[in-house]
């Protein structure tokens, strides 16, 4: 048992080593993945229930106990995003493998995707578990490591583009990261992030600031935050969309995972901490916004993933239990949706042949079940009730609402950006699925990997988009379990001790 | 711009469709040559012999120091990083001194694979204590009888090196198939001089 | 108790680093932008380094007294660090390389859609209005 | 529970609906009928409960939240269900004969049954989040049964304008909501209401939530400004804008303030804003409603004009105009919905609902005028129809409250009771009678199935009216949370000739004046001013809010990488940098440690300078080896033979690595010398950033209190425990291996990559797509520096 929390971080490294071993056989490789995920999603659900019923699990790996060695640290935060997101990554791995299928045939192997897969999934997993900022770095590097590889796989004259700046921004990102933890290890000469937190309550307010600043910006970076987002509408939309939705879904909520973790357990801020409203307004409008003005139908989605990190850097903003609370199950209600969306918005590119929502049209007449399985998760997105969608906000609302004039006022700004989403969504619906249908756009490039512009599509698409459906569905139904879990997860995490005990205390076993 | 190379979108210079690509590396279970001999070189005009002659000197030697650097790691500078990196340097300039000819016949297996089996002993090295109860990534010193008399003591985070190193190795041998070959095979296609 | 102080020299160096590595990254040409990840990459693994502590013995016990030590956490960060920046590098250049092979140059260029949205300064067709006969919006014909 | 299970099976016969209409569409809409007919007489049998008090059921769902699904059954609660299942019921009857076999039927019979079964949750929640989950859940509903297919632009923007300002109003709600929740310490209605009847909800917050709150309602009833969506929606089938748009979903705004009025109606914001929009709304409906030729709209007008008229009853917060309030709540579902579905009759009959081209229609139809005239007599306030019992209430109202505001509402609603009688007027005219210069209408005869659910209605609004006790048993009930009057008042046809008897016959003269004056009163209403247009009003509002999005993108998102760069490290200098100015202090700082780091400084910070200048591509690269080279000697020099040893090692390979990239690359950067209005500010933003790198690390490092005690712990560990006297090897493979695993994982994955993006397909072969074709490389150069400047 004791290696339970380690597995959802080394299954996927040894899944990935073993797939390039054996990258001449596209069926092991499918096995390997598909088991290895969907192991990492039962582990990650032992991993959550224990959490919550007894504390954290803490595994100090080597036997050395922390800060000597590393922990990694099973809190009801991390094993909950865990959970979700290596559902999500399944669901998306179970999408690709069958659009891989219909495009290339049965037998094409690749000695990139999978291995590069389970490896970003491995550097998702680190992320959630670490208790080590150092590791919590490489795990960052993990990740967006696999993610250039997947980003820039088989890219072209169109794509190169995005890869690109993605690429770069995140480097820089990477970099001051890097930054960090070295200004972190100047002042503290430590960094475990239980020890962290104790060794950081002594510094001088004005330069704990200063380190909380740098990890806002650090991490600001790659969660998308207002004006540190311009990167993601320019780069997501270009990936085939497996890779885009699993980006969507995964990437920036790890930062904001990140983001959370650090600022909560190592520099408490006032409550609510006004500068994060601020980002969190600027994140919102202009995220919302900029959805609005798009005929590109990824593009739109990418600038409303935006806006709804701001809802969630508001729940932080907030800085009490219930918005942390809120946060969380934002933070796991949009994993799901946004990776959905994407998966949607990849099948209406199958059929259609284009992204661009002005040559789209009557899809609801000519593809029924497409329009059902974009209705659920725009709905979802867009907040309105009885979605998980609309669990998650009311919680920040009621968060906002509770904790004075200044986040309340910001509330009326989460509806403001409510209303904006709808009404891009709208916009998507009337124009692709309302109105006139019309003549499929030609695959421009039948050469390259993506067949576009074309009726056959393998259920299994459709099933793993609609199994991501039913995951967000789930939260909405089991709202009640789980948004008493995020009320626990966050006051544990705005009372610090339980993470310090879980990982310190255990020490002294 | 290089007027050699394509236009801007990269559409001249296009080789017939089904055309295979040249690498040797997807031949690399054929029967392997003797390496650094004449007639498999490249071009006389761009061979250095002196170069060679002092790879074919060299290139054992700096295997042999690559090992000794991974087991004096625990003591000294070194570890399975150096030393890694060592032995990639070595193929590294058998490659130079071989050309893109001649990496085909580098290693018995190919440099993927190879990564993936320096990863898979790490992760193997890390997962391994767990089935005898002990903590992931432990480690703990094994005493390994020797044929002759005496034992060796061997702690069991020398695997991890042995992981790396062998990753790391794969790491530069697929640098070489990639940057090196796979850059001179796009040259050629492009009608460049290689 | 040693201060671990960075020296004015050193912090020099660092901020140079940094400097000149933020300001190729700001310029077009990737492979501009890729030296000046490299040079950042320089800096940041000596910066790491140096919090560690001001110079003192490589820590290798028994060849020195421990408390002459530096301090080897962030030597071993740094190493890390060193590996990680030398596998970004290397993707970056391979990046390049295609950029190069497909653009036929190494620029880094502006998106194409945002561009559009910017000269379009307005609206597209009106949400539920249809667009015009040939299928198309008045934006792209 | 028993109400969740009914909603449920309302929903989920909806799903199953579309089974059925595979194998009949007539019995599809038959079966859909089933579930609003039981929740009728569920909702019957439970009547003296209901009226002695009320009945709740709950159903926990996420109570971290307070989201509780509540419902009570109360007369409120009873009077609507009568409207939505009993009428629901009885238009999906008339959907049998209305949409026969046509290929809209599935669609419509899924969606009205689903929208039959969240409106049954509204009008039953007793919690403000329950209601606020089916709230939205209507205009879903709603959206789709107006958009139908989506094929006509009308029914895509009426659709639209339908959603947005009803969600809208819905989330603006929904924070008034939370706001009312959070204050008053409880989301039960019933509660809120209680605590507001004893006075202890105060506050400006709970004011500024109720205000919002009723941004909701007014949205949802279609009240001024917010209006114009109701007539839009008219593009539904008739069926729809019968149900959706004059019996239920509309008076959901209604209902919602009739349900909190009993709590916060002392409150002056609340009523006077309640009046007044209800008594304008009132006004501008009837006098619009004069204008219109086409029957829906002059219907979808007079339903907003009643609309404004209950809000005034229920604003009111009095007993008897709560009392008239109930009455005319069910009066105006008994009369307005046989009349759509007469226009629909009508439609169906003569293909046109223009009231320029009927005539004649009256002598062909005449089961349906006759049910028409009963109903637009009801409209009108004529004895002995329920309509008429709830306006004689209404006046008296008002003249009972002996104020200056009862007499100036008085004074609104008569007003509006003689346009009302007009458009009454106007539509028998305009539907059924035979104009001079109009050739008759020729006409289809309709069936049982469309004549017998109006005619249903109709009889109904007679019966209740001859019968007024029923009514004004449960309009007592509802009545009573509010404060007691000075006087009794309770629903008959006859209280005798007084002031508001009086007055009903006045209106009733003066509209039939109208009505005969309608060529005037037409025009004169067709020309309504555009300026004050509410149309013109969302229009430019949501026109407005795509240009403001164009508008802010456009500025924001430039596409430039650089330009995004630059924007972050002037947050970093902006965020964390101006934080160490302000929060730092400056440590005594020694100039250097040992004299051997000058030289390696020395070369480091020279090869930096030059690579900026540098245009060789080889030369750049080699500068770079030397600054790696010299970090490495740095290392040395601080005493980390391991980290220089990999530096060395990790340099080498790196050169390697870029010689064999650079062999294809051409010899030379970018020919074009850099304006200095683009490398200076780039070079400002590039020297701060790094300065305040650097002053970060001083400022912090000189912050240290505590001794690095984990190192510590190494050196003393290593030798024994970790079997290794080179610690930082012991760290790597021992003490922290799995950030070495990690590290090989990185390592791993990039070679992947390189060997991906070098080795893929060879470009040339792809054909290039058509859409993006690339932008002039000087276009791109231009639009840089617009950035930058």
């Amino acid at each position: 048992m004791t290696a339970l929390a380690a597995l959802p971080v080394l299954l996927p490294i040894l899944g990935a080593a073993l797939a390039v071993v054996v990258s001449t056989s596209v069926l092991a490789q499918r096995i390997l993945a598909l088991t290895t995920l969907g192991s990492m999603v039962v582990v990650a659900a032992v991993l959550l229930v224990r959490a919550d019923r007894s504390g954290p699990v803490v595994i100090a790996l080597g036997g050395w106990a922390p800060p000597v060695g590393i922990a990694l640290v099973a809190d009801r935060l991390a094993a909950l995003l865990l959970l979700v997101s290596t559902l999500v990554a399944l669901a998306v791995l179970g999408y690709a493998i069958s659009q891989r299928i219909a495009d290339y045939g049965r037998r094409m192997a690749s000695s990139t995707f999978y291995p590069t897969y389970l490896v970003l999934s491995a550097g998702v997993s680190l992320a959630y578990l670490s208790g080590d900022l150092f590791t919590l770095f490489v795990s960052f590097e993990i990740m967006l490591t696999a993610s250039y590889v997947l980003l820039t796989r088989r890219t072209s004259v169109q794509t190169i583009r995005a890869g690109m700046t993605y690429v770069i921004v995140s480097l820089l990102s990477s970099l001051l990261f890097l930054t960090a933890v070295a200004m972190v290890y100047a002042a503290t000469a430590t960094v475990n992030l239980a020890d962290l937190s104790e060794r950081v309550d002594a510094l001088p307010p004005g330069l704990r600031t200063v380190l909380a600043l740098m990890f806002v910006v650090v991490f600001g970076i790659k969660a998308a935050m207002v004006p540190l987002h311009f990167w993601l509408p320019d780069s997501y939309p270009n990936a085939p969309a497996p890779v885009t939705a699993l980006f969507a879904g995964l990437l920036t909520k790890v930062s904001f995972y990140a983001m959370v973790r650090t600022q909560t357990l190592l520099f408490p801020h006032d409550r609510p901490w006004t500068l994060m409203l601020w980002l969190a307004v600027a994140t919102m409008l202009v995220g919302a916004l900029g959805a609005l003005a798009q005929n590109d139908l990824n593009r739109l989605l990418s600038f409303l993933l935006v806006s709804h990190i701001g809802f969630m850097l508001f729940g932080l903003a907030v800085f009490d239990a219930r918005g942390l609370s809120g946060a969380t199950l934002y933070a796991a209600h949009h994993i799901t949706v946004l990776a959905t969306l994407f998966l949607v918005g990849g099948l209406i590119t199958r059929r259609t042949g284009t992204v661009a929502l002005d040559r789209m049209g009557g899809l609801a007449a000519t593809s029924p079940a497409l329009a059902v399985l974009f209705a659920i998760p725009a709905l979802t997105l867009a907040g309105l009730p009885p979605t998980a969608g609309f669990v998650a906000k009311l919680q920040l609302l009621q968060a906002g609402a509770g904790a004075g004039v200044g986040p309340t006022a910001v509330a009326a700004v989460v509806i403001a950006a409510s209303f904006l989403t709808l009404f891009a969504l709208t916009k998507v619906w009337v124009r692709a699925f309302w109105g006139r249908a019309r003549p499929t756009v030609e695959d421009p490039d039948p050469h390259d990997e993506l067949e576009v512009g074309t009726a056959r599509t393998p259920w299994p698409m459709y099933a793993a988009t609609a199994g991501l459906v039913a995951v967000s569905l789930a939260i909405a139904v089991f709202a009640g379990p789980l948004s008493a879990m995020t009320g626990r997860a966050g006051e544990d995490l705005i009372a610090r001790v339980p993470y310090r005990v879980a990982v310190l205390g255990d020490a002294d076993r | 711009m290089n007027p050699l190379t394509s236009s801007p979108d990269g559409d001249a210079a296009a080789p017939q469709p089904g055309e295979r690509e040249q690498t040797p590396f997807e031949s690399w279970d054929r029967p392997r040559s003797p390496w650094l001999l004449p007639g498999r070189c490249r071009t006389p005009r761009r061979r250095t012999l002196l170069l060679e002659m002092v790879t074919r000197g060299l290139f054992p030697t700096i295997l042999v120091f690559s090992i000794y650097l991974l087991c004096a790691g625990h003591y000294g500078p070194g570890g399975g990083f150096s030393a890694g990196l060592v032995a990639g340097l070595a193929f590294v300039l058998r490659y130079l001194a071989g050309g893109s000819t001649d990496p085909g016949a580098l290693v018995p297996i190919r440099p993927p694979v190879l990564m993936g089996l320096g990863l898979a002993i790490a992760v193997g090295t890390a997962l391994a204590p767990v089935v005898a109860g002990e903590p992931v990534l432990s480690s703990t010193k094994l005493a390994v009888p020797l044929p002759g008399s005496g034992e060796l003591e061997v702690v069991t985070s020398v695997f991890l090196d042995v992981g790396v190193y062998l990753l790391i190795v794969g790491v530069v041998l697929d640098l070489l198939r990639a940057l090196g070959s796979g850059i001179e095979r796009d040259m050629r296609a492009a009608g460049e001089e290689a | 108790m040693i201060t671990p102080t960075i020296n004015l020299l050193m912090a020099l160096t660092v901020g140079g680093l940094y400097a000149v590595g933020f300001y190729l990254l700001l310029q077009r040409s990737l492979m501009r932008v890729l030296i000046g990840v490299v040079v950042l990459g320089h800096g940041t693994n000596l910066l790491l380094q140096l919090v560690g502590g001001p110079p003192a013995r490589a820590p290798i016990v028994g060849s020195a007294p421990a408390d002459t030590f530096a301090d080897p956490l962030p030597q071993a960060l740094a190493l890390t660090a060193v590996v990680i920046t030398f596998a970004l590098t290397t993707f970056l250049l391979a990046l390049s390389y295609r950029s190069f092979v497909l653009l036929g140059h190494d620029e880094v260029q502006d998106d194409l859609e945002d561009r559009r949205i910017a000269r379009r300064g307005g609206p597209a067709a009106p949400l539920h209005q249809d667009a015009g006969p040939d299928g198309r919006t008045e934006d792209e014909r | 529970m028993r109400v969740l299970a009914l909603v449920v099976a309302h929903l989920a016969l909806a799903a199953l609906l579309p089974l059925v209409s595979a194998r009949s569409r007539r019995g599809a809409f038959a079966l859909a009928a089933v579930p609003p007919a039981a929740a009728l007489l569920w909702a019957l049998a439970h009547a003296p409960v209901a009226l002695a008090g009320g009945v709740s059921s709950t159903v926990v769902w996420a109570p971290q939240l307070d989201l509780v699904l509540s419902f009570r059954l109360d007369a409120l609660a009873l009077a609507m269900v009568v409207l939505v299942s009993g009428i629901g019921a009885l238009i999906l009857v008339y959907c049998i004969g209305y949409f026969a076999d046509s290929p809209e039927a599935p669609r419509n019979a899924a969606l009205l049954l689903a929208f039959a079964g969240v409106m049954l949750g509204l009008v039953l929640a007793d919690d403000l989040l329950t209601l606020y989950v089916f709230w939205e859940l209507t205009s879903v509903a709603s959206f789709l049964l107006v958009g139908q297919s989506g094929e006509t632009r009308e029914n895509r923007g009426a659709a639209v304008q339908a959603l947005l300002v009803t969600v809208f109003g819905g989330l603006v709600m929904l924070l008034g909501f939370i706001m009312l929740g959070e204050a008053a310490g409880t989301y039960r209605i019933s509660e809120i209401v209680e605590l507001g009847r004893a006075g202890a909800l105060g506050g400006g917050v709970v004011t500024a939530a109720l205000m919002l709150v009723l941004v909701g309602a007014l949205t949802k009833s279609a009240q001024l400004p917010f209006h114009p969506w109701l007539p839009a929606a008219m593009a539904a089938p008739t069926p729809v804008s019968a149900y959706l748009h004059a019996a239920s979903m509309v008076k959901a705004g209604v209902y919602l303030v009739a349900r909190l009025s009993p709590g916060v109606a002392d409150r002056t914001a609340w009523w006077v804003t309640v009046i007044v929009l209800g008594l304008a709304t009132m006004a501008v409906g009837g006098w619009r409603a004069m204008g219109a030729t086409d029957l829906k709209r002059l219907l979808a007008f007079g339903t907003v004009s009643q609309l404004g008229f209950l809000m005034v009853l229920f604003g009111a917060g009095t007993r008897i105009a709560a009392v008239a309030g109930v009455a005319m709540l069910l009066a105006h579902g008994f009369f307005k919905a046989p009349l759509f579905l007469a226009v629909g009759i009508v439609d169906h009959a003569t293909g046109t609902r223009d009231v320029r081209r009927l005539s004649g229609v009256g002598d062909a139809l005449r089961g349906t005028a006759l049910i028409s005239a009963a109903a637009a007599a009801s409209m009108a306030g004529l004895p002995p129809l329920l309509g008429f019992v709830g306006k004689e209430a209404a006046l008296e109202a008002f003249l009972a409250e002996h104020s200056t505001r009862g007499a100036l509402v008085e004074a609104g609603v008569v007003a509006g009771s003689v346009l009302t009688v007009a458009y009454s007027a106007r539509f028998l005219w305009g539907a059924f009678a035979r104009k001079p210069g109009v050739p008759d209408t020729p006409v289809h005869p309709p069936g049982p199935l469309l004549t017998v659910p109006a005619g249903i209605c109709a009889v109904a609004g007679l019966v209740l009216g001859l019968v007024p006790g029923i009514v004004d048993a449960d309009a007592q009930s509802y009545a009573r949370a509010y404060p007691a009057g000075p006087e009794q008042y309770e629903l008959a046809l006859w209280h005798g000739i007084g002031p508001p008897l009086l007055l009903s016959a006045l209106a009733l003269v003066v509209g039939y004046g109208l009505h005969r004056a309608r060529g005037t009163v037409g025009r004169l209403a067709g020309r309504f001013p555009a300026a004050l247009s509410a149309q013109r009003a969302y229009e430019v509002a949501i026109g407005g809010t795509e240009r403001l999005a164009t508008g802010v993108t456009a500025r924001l998102q430039a596409g430039s990488v650089p330009a995004y760069l630059t924007v972050i490290l002037v947050v970093v200098i902006l965020l964390p940098g101006l934080a160490t100015l302000i929060g730092g202090t400056w440590p005594a700082q020694p100039l250097f440690h040992a004299v051997l780091q000058f030289p390696f400084a020395a070369v480091v910070l020279l090869a930096a300078l030059a690579l900026i200048r540098v245009r060789r591509r080889l030369t750049a690269v080699l500068l770079v080896g030397l600054i790696g080279y010299g970090v490495g000697g740095l290392f040395i020099v601080d005493g980390a033979p391991d980290l220089a040893l990999t530096q060395f090692l990790v340099e080498t390979l790196s050169l390697v690595a870029f010689v064999f990239v650079l062999r294809r690359l051409p010899a030379h950067f970018g020919a074009e010398r850099p304006k200095p209005r683009t490398w200076v500010p780039r070079a400002v933003v590039a020297v701060v950033a790094g300065g305040v790198v650097s002053a970060m690390a001083v400022v912090l490092s000189g912050a240290r209190r505590a001794p690095p005690t984990v190192s510590a712990e190494y050196v003393r560990l290593a030798p024994e425990d970790a079997g290794a006297t080179n610690v930082v090897n012991a760290i790597i493979v021992d003490f922290r291996a799995l950030d070495t695993v990690g590290e090989i994982t990185v390592l791993f994955v990039a070679a992947v990559g390189v060997a991906s993006l070098v080795l893929a397909a060879p470009p040339d072969r792809r054909r290039r797509r058509q859409r993006d074709v690339e932008l002039p490389r000087k276009d791109a150069q231009q639009d840089e520096e617009v950035v930058t400047r």
